[in-house]
């Protein structure tokens, strides 16, 4: 087991009263697996993927990468961070921000700009190069922190909803570079996402996470062939079968602790607001 | 083109109006304190003749810029690590802004005793006065810095000094130019105060001289030589900041769309 | 023409009179004129403010914050040549113009191989002001004692923080005066010239000041106040010890230093010779520019 | 725990000028060693003269701060909103910025002598330039996007100003004040030591020019004391209206 | 024509060389229309959504509102921003960030709490009044942005990528929110969206914008029923021809510009960027 989540708990304290974002997980990912997390917003992926990469300590439980316990970020490990825009420098050109962590990981300099180079044409900035990131759109900036991941080559890849922003035919692209990359270098990626297709197209193994309070609602193994493709993999029935698996799971999961918004997201707003939080309370 | 010509015309609008103001104001003045400008004026080429420019205000630029780097090399290293760690910035601050609130004109006697009388002493003071706003704002500016990108260059590794160059420093320059900007005026007042002690040469000297020496019109002159000089400084600065910064007013300006 | 400032006649109660003097001991007889009365019963509520020399006090003088002042006597030339509407109304302090026991003198440490005033030449003296009665008097004391004082570098250092300057080495010799002379002469250090002295016998050293404005305007109250201050330099240069006392009213200096410092003159008389010396020196100094003080407009 | 570890700072600095005189760096009739100049605070504490002093000194300070804060920042926001202000007045706050207070002494004595308003104005002038600066740069670093929606949500130029420009440049602001905060009682205590107004200034002053080496320490570490208190006071009013940013929330949580 | 979008063209000028964000855009909202807006990543559906909302001139041509030139934010119109994260106040809670607008609008303090709670509710954050922005995960953010745009109650309502970051579930009640809000209060809406599901299910009609330099593709009329339903409209076989149709547009679109993001996003990191700049000079 390369990764290990062992009783995993987080509560964030505040000001106000504490926020209980992950009661307990626990599950593994091996070396060389290619798992999708889906579950509820506001559920605690985020939080969960940031003890992972040893950016947050666990309130309770640990999480254990090649049998050691992480305390810190570990060597070999990369992010892409849900909120891009704010994990771009905005004082360095989209190449310096690429390259910056291959810099810090002591790669040579020629190869070094090969690598972002490639990694820059792969997400189809190649042109960007020398743009701040504030001068990109959305999804271009999603696509540098991707370019960023990709050209640092980790071990493990870490990734929180990296397509949210980027339009349907880019995504398709960029899902195919992803398990490219998976099966080419053997990469071990964990995959937030919240598009249930997207989950059953890449992963292997799919996590759904029940809704705050936090726990594993169920792991879904992927049995579509090993060889993927857009048109035929989606249109296979097998496929159609596991994402409206899927896709209730989220949806009893959601139900169970928020019938209301269901109900009242389909009334419109009728009520007041007085009524719905006794709704809730009852 | 036409945009530096009419950035140049804002420029001089309001000092034009206000030197017609103090001209005419003063026009008529027989108050020994305050003699017509044009007065002033007149005496403005005969007092700051080359010589004493060599003699007098050179010297003191020379200290102000010494005293002036090392306040910002001080200030930005005593910044950071103030700035980074919790528990050094609780034993230290209090030491500072006890020093901080002493006046450099009873601060200097007690620079003294250790730096002596000579430039060193100058230069002391005049980074005394100028390394706090420089760490005041490079303390802000630290402890600001971006959540999402301090954990972005967590996780990439990205520690020690390459952290410090390519994340703090530079999402706190807009911060810390803020305060290097704040400290190139005190410079120029501590530049000043340092020559009314010890001192027998000097543009602050100068000023102090005439004014013990009831040369009033001189006073003004070197005043406005102050003023200038302040100008011409804060130009250069904001030359060398739209530079350093061009990311930061880039991305500011980009965003704003109208206008 | 008609004017705010106090013209209330003596018998029509007293005016307030502010004062602008340095809290050193030169102005202990004001102080102690006030303590005894002398002002109170010449109708003048006096009240005094203190400035750090001349460029805090002359701007009061003259825009009627304050309706007399307290100065050396080189300053008020100065002001005088540049056309500052002044005059002097009082004596103020004089040297006791007694070689090794004034106010005032070139001091150096204990070690220093400089013996003489003559061997100042060529060294780091100290003096409070630049281009003033310090240095002026100073190059009058190498001069006599067969030095060349061209070739002393002044600087600038305040009284408090001479005796440091001396002791760490910074300067080679200090114009002091008491309070800080005392202090040198505690540490081992020994004066070499007695500047005042050397520059003429019984030198008148400051004078309390008016503005021509106020002189002409309310001569009543300036020959009050005349009178006054001349009754207080009386009774000051008599009871020494009464002064050591007022002291501790107005400054810091501790008992010991009181007691064992000396004393100034407060003669009544403007020693106009002596000021017309310092004058000639001031001017071979270039103090005053290339032009000379008018002692007749300046004096009473 | 942070008070202690402040405190055991101060301790080093006391110890520090404790062992000094011993060392024979200086001499301790010229930096006397902290329990003779702590007996000489005890003496100047037993003086009624002192606590006038203090209460004058801590008055125009507080006057001299109040005026030119809420100055600064009203100029800084009207100046730093509008462009064209901006490019009109820049020449001439650089102009006048480094203009000494100490030049205008005469200026101020002439105008009011030594009552307090001489000292005001050496205080106002001195610590406006500190907070109109800070306030300029703040109201720079306004985020675009949150500017826009404000605009796009019709907020007008008032509201903008209230909910949007004001809590960015608050922090800017609240580094203004402590520094103005400071330059106000340096400037304070300076106008008194040199104009001879009232207050500890002139305490100084006449502790100087007395050779009370011990008294004039004491006084000097009144002042700083003042600056320390000054200060908390600054910290805490910012962990109350600041609790929001990043500065402050980043160090609760880690 | 209650909106009017005529000749824009919008040019970035930056330090380097321009970047022409639109070429040509044309086109027209009814009053009381609702139409999805479909492009490229990058291809310049922010940089339009801005114009139109009156916070960036254009370069040319112009944006008319009720016939009158927009200059500035007209009143009355609400826009979601992409960078929801940005656009939220952190010196605000949830509820502030909310109420401001309103309070803006001179609406009494009872009248507010109403609205703020009402649409609190209907994005399902009854619960997290009193947070602040930065305490909430991203999908919530995004959440409290809708939320204020709905509270507002505009006649228009500009919104981009809204659902960008929550879950399946979630995003699906909200787009029946944002139908609901329009069929019931005559909203005019323009939806920007890479969804192109979304896309198809919100819109009276999509317009398809190629990718830059950006023109309008294609506006697409959707023939569906008005009463939509998650469950019988998606499984209609004519929703399935118009997404298909879409989706085939953009690809094409995407395709015509950007050949080698295809390619290489396929055929993985192979080759260096040098030959991959000249593939695309071709
Ligand atoms: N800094 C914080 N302080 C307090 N509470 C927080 C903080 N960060 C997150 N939370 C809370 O923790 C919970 C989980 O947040 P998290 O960001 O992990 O969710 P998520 O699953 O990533 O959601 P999304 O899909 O919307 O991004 C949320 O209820 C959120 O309000
Ligand atoms: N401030 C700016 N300066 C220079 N170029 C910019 C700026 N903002 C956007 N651009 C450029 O304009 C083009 C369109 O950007 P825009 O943000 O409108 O795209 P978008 O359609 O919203 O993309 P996405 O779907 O990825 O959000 C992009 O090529 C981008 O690089
Ligand atoms: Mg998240
Ligand atoms: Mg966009």
């Amino acid at each position: 087991m390369l990764l290990d989540v062992r009783g995993l708990k987080k509560v964030y304290e505040g000001r106000q009263r504490p926020v209980e974002a992950i009661r307990d997980l626990t599950f593994g990912l091996d070396a060389g697996d290619l798992v999708c997390l889906v579950g509820p917003s506001g559920c605690g992926k985020t939080t969960l993927l940031k003890c992972m990469a040893g950016l947050l300590a666990p309130t309770e439980g640990e999480v254990r990468l090649r049998d050691k316990r992480i305390t810190g970020p570990p060597p070999g490990m990369a992010v892409v961070f849900q909120e891009y825009g704010r994990s771009l420098f905005p004082w360095m050109s989209v190449r310096d921000n690429v390259e910056l962590p291959l810099r810090n990981k002591g790669i040579a300099r020629r190869q070094r700009q090969d690598l972002v180079a490639q990694a820059l044409a792969v997400v189809g900035l190649a042109d960007a190069h020398h743009a701040y990131p504030w001068q990109l759109s959305g999804g271009m900036q999603q696509r540098v922190a991707i370019a960023r991941a990709v050209a640092y080559q980790p071990d493990v890849l870490l990734m929180d909803e990296p397509f949210a922003a980027v339009d349907a035919q880019t995504r398709a692209d960029l899902e195919d570079l992803i398990r490219d990359l998976w099966r080419k270098l053997g990469v071990t990626i964990l995959f937030v996402t919240h598009d249930i297709d997207e989950a059953v197209y890449l992963g292997q193994r799919v996590i759904i996470l029940s809704s705050s309070p936090t726990v594993v609602r169920e792991v879904l193994g992927v049995d579509l062939p090993e060889r993927r493709d857009q048109l035929t993999t989606r249109s296979d029935s097998r496929f159609t079968e596991l994402r409206a698996h899927v896709y209730a799971q989220i949806q009893a999961a959601k139900r169970e602790s928020m019938e209301i918004l269901a109900t009242f997201g389909r009334a419109g707003s009728g009520k007041s607001s007085r009524s719905q939080s006794e709704a809730k309370s009852v | 083109m036409t945009n530096l010509l009419t950035r140049i015309g804002l420029a001089l609008a309001l000092p034009v109006v206000l030197f017609a103001a103090w001209w005419f104001g003063t026009e008529g003045s027989d108050n020994f304190y305050v003699p017509p400008l044009r007065e002033i004026l007149r005496t403005f080429p005969e007092v700051w003749t080359g010589e004493r420019i060599r003699a007098d205000v050179l010297p003191s630029l020379i200290r102000l810029a010494a005293g002036y780097t090392v306040a910002v090399f001080a200030g930005v290293c005593l910044g950071v690590l103030v700035g980074s760690r919790r528990r050094v910035r609780a034993v230290l601050e209090p030491v500072l802004e006890f020093f901080r609130a002493i006046p450099p004109p009873v601060l200097v006697p007690v620079i003294m005793l250790f730096a002596g009388i000579g430039d060193t002493m100058k230069v002391v003071v005049i980074a005394a006065g100028c390394v706090w706003p420089i760490l005041l704002n490079t303390v802000e500016g630290v402890r600001a810095v971006d959540g999402v990108l301090a954990d972005t260059c967590r996780s990439y590794g990205i520690t020690g000094p390459a952290r410090l160059r390519h994340l703090v420093l530079r999402s706190a320059s807009p911060q810390i130019a803020a305060g290097m900007r704040q400290a190139l005026s005190i410079g120029i007042i501590l530049m000043v105060i340092s020559e009314m002690f010890a001192a027998s040469n000097g543009l602050g000297f100068t000023i102090v001289q005439f004014q013990r020496s009831f040369a009033i019109p001189d006073m003004w002159s070197g005043i406005l030589l102050l003023g200038l000089l302040g100008l011409a400084l804060s130009v250069l600065f904001r030359l060398a900041e739209s530079r350093a910064l061009a990311w930061y007013h880039g991305q500011r300006r980009a965003q704003r769309g109208l206008r | 023409g008609s004017s705010d400032s106090p013209s209330t006649p003596a018998d029509e109660g007293s005016t307030k009179v502010t004062v602008g003097v340095i809290p050193i001991v030169d102005v202990a007889p004001i102080y102690l004129g006030k303590e005894k009365g002398f002002f109170a019963s010449r109708g003048i509520d006096l009240v005094m403010e203190s400035g750090q020399g001349g460029a805090a006090i002359v701007p009061g003088v003259l825009s009627g914050q304050f309706q007399f002042g307290f100065s050396n006597v080189t300053s008020l030339m100065i002001a005088q040549t540049k056309g500052v509407p002044i005059k002097v109304v009082a004596n103020g302090v004089a040297s006791t113009g007694e070689e090794g026991a004034d106010f005032g003198g070139v001091a150096v440490r204990a070690d220093s191989p400089i013996q003489s005033a003559k061997d100042l030449a060529g060294k780091k003296v100290a003096v409070n002001t630049l281009q003033n009665i310090g240095d002026t008097t100073v190059r009058e004391s190498v001069r006599k004692a067969g030095g060349d004082p061209s070739t002393i570098s002044f600087v600038e250092i305040g009284f408090p923080q001479m005796p440091a300057a001396l002791a760490g080495g910074q300067v080679d010799a200090a114009w002091v005066v008491e309070p800080s002379l005392s202090v040198v002469k505690s540490q081992g250090g020994r004066v070499v010239a007695w500047n005042y002295v050397d520059a003429a016998p019984d030198l008148t050293v400051a004078t309390y000041f008016a503005s021509t404005k106020l002189m002409q305007e309310n001569a009543d109250l300036v020959r009050r106040f005349t009178e006054a201050m001349n009754e207080s330099l009386t009774y000051a240069a008599a009871h020494g010890d009464e002064v050591r006392q007022v002291l501790g009213t107005y400054t810091q200096i501790d008992q010991k230093t009181r007691d064992a410092m000396t004393l100034p003159q407060w003669p009544t008389e403007i020693n106009k010779a002596s000021i017309e010396t310092l004058a000639t020196l001031g001017k071979n100094d270039g103090v005053f520019g290339d032009k000379t003080p008018d002692l007749t407009a300046l004096l009473p | 725990m942070p008070a202690i570890l402040g405190l055991s700072g101060l301790a080093g600095l006391l110890l520090l000028v404790e062992v000094l005189p011993y060392t024979g760096v200086v001499s301790a009739d010229f930096l006397p060693p902290t329990h003779r100049i702590a007996a000489a605070l005890v003496d100047e504490v037993a003086e009624g003269a002192f606590w006038s002093a203090l209460w004058d000194t801590l008055v125009a300070w507080a006057v001299g701060l109040a005026i030119a804060v809420a100055a600064g920042i009203a100029a800084g926001i009207v100046i730093g909103a509008v462009p064209l202000l901006r490019a009109l007045t820049a020449s001439t706050i650089e102009f006048l910025r480094p203009i000494p207070s100490v030049a205008m002494i005469p200026l101020a004595v002439l105008l009011y002598g030594t009552e307090i308003q001489s000292t005001l104005m050496l205080v106002v002038y001195a610590s406006f330039w500190q907070v109109l600066i800070q306030v300029l740069y703040g109201v720079q670093d306004v985020d675009p996007v949150a500017e826009e929606t404000a605009r796009s949500y019709g907020l007008g130029a008032w509201a903008r100003v209230r909910y949007v420009l004001w809590p960015t440049a608050l922090p800017y602001v609240m580094t203004g004040v402590r520094l103005a905060a400071a330059v106000a009682l340096v400037l304070a205590i300076t106008a008194e030591l040199v104009i001879g107004a009232p207050g500890l200034g002139s305490r100084i002053a006449v502790a100087q020019s007395s050779n009370a080496v011990p008294n004039m320490y004491a006084l000097i570490a009144v002042t700083g004391l003042l600056g320390v208190g000054i200060n908390l006071a600054a910290r805490g009013v910012e962990r109350l209206l600041l609790s929001w940013h990043q500065s402050v929330r980043g160090e609760v949580l880690v």
